[in-house]
């Protein structure tokens, strides 16, 4: 299973945490498609705005590949300092 | 060289950091900066909420100091960042950075926040008296992450 | 915008002088350099003594943070450098500098500190395990002054 | 007449804090001419090291004028910071 984290404006447009894709072989675009197909509510939030991708805790580009047991985080643009 | 790196929801004793920085006879130079909740302009500000994702944070910041070190000749290295509730006028971030040379230490410091604003995952959420938003990213921080790409 | 310019024998509070700055709703970021009196290299420093030109010395500070503030978008400044007879580790200068934006307050610091070095009239000499020495004038200060006729 | 003040080094070197020019008219640099004419001492001390020049606390170059009543301070590169 694929562990998925959301944050920020995200974790709160998809009133959600943290899910699991199970079953799970592709890149991180691949998995953000899978979520979009899940509601038209959580196509048209991933859809409307920038969103960055860590696989286990690294910030990486969205066709890095994801495997089984790793931890996908999915976040807008990071606003910090 | 020492490097600190906190994350943490208390505020933090910027003299205390000072101090800690100051006293090595070989570093001449320490440049700090340090970020404070500020008014929004045209409206007031009640409050900042700060989230970020933990264990990745800290790791991001870490990997943000080394490559500094990498680039400039520095002494110790502290940087803390605040998460959670905080209110007008608040210590949000200290980067403090000492080196025998002002030009390392200010450049380093710089190059820290930098990618600070850009790569480390905290995310800013602003109450005003007209609701809360989240706060967007700005073009000029991406420009001003991509400046340190181009060898000066 | 309030201007801060010292010039004094006392030893001064960098805690004391970053807490008067950041007391502003209105500029988010501070950034502050202070300089100390470090080891020389392959020696003992024993004292360093700072000779200054009174009057003349406050006058160029206050010409440097002038041309700052015209060209950046600043809060409050804040010059502080001491003289007279000082031991290894002691603070000799302190720039601090608030303004609603973090690279303003940055630029700004280090074109103040590249001015300082290069136009204010302040001499070291040191006394070291080897007799008493003036300290030579740097090229390289001169080329960190020279960097901010170029507009940027 | 005009006041000569000299700071660190050179003041050190020529043992000389303040000293006064009487009837002149002309540059900085004819200014600095009649000092290093004092003595061998004096030469040698003003040319052995780039000497800056301040009229009334403000630095200028060696060509600027000076005029009767001004206050001329030489010295070397400054140092501190």
């Amino acid at each position: 299973m694929i562990k998925v984290k959301f944050f920020a404006a995200l974790r709160e447009r998809l009133d959600c945490n943290e899910t699991g894709v199970e079953n799970f072989q592709g890149t991180a675009h691949e998995l953000l498609d899978i979520l979009k197909s899940r509601s038209t509510q959580w196509r048209a939030t991933l859809e409307a705005q920038q969103v960055l991708c860590a696989v286990n805790q690294q910030l990486v580009p969205l066709s890095a590949e994801v495997n089984e047991g790793d931890e996908v985080a999915l976040f807008p643009p990071v606003t910090g300092g | 060289m020492t490097i600190r790196i906190r994350v943490q929801n208390d505020d933090f004793d910027m003299a205390a950091e000072y101090e800690r920085l100051r006293r090595n006879d070989s570093y001449g130079a320490v440049v700090t900066f340090t970020g404070l909740v500020r008014e929004v302009q045209g409206d007031h500000l009640q409050a900042m909420h700060l989230e970020h994702y933990p264990g990745m944070t800290e790791n991001v910041l870490m990997t943000i100091v080394k490559q500094a070190d990498a680039r400039w000749n520095l002494g110790d290295v502290t940087v803390i960042h605040r998460v959670g509730s905080l209110t007008l006028n608040e210590q949000i971030v200290l980067v403090a950075v000492s080196s025998a040379h002002r030009v390392d230490a200010f450049e380093a410091a710089q190059f820290i926040m930098d990618f600070l604003k850009t790569k480390a995952p905290f995310w800013k959420k602003e109450a005003t008296t007209r609701g809360e938003h989240w706060v967007e990213a700005k073009d000029s921080d991406d420009k001003a992450g991509q400046r340190w790409s181009v060898n000066k």
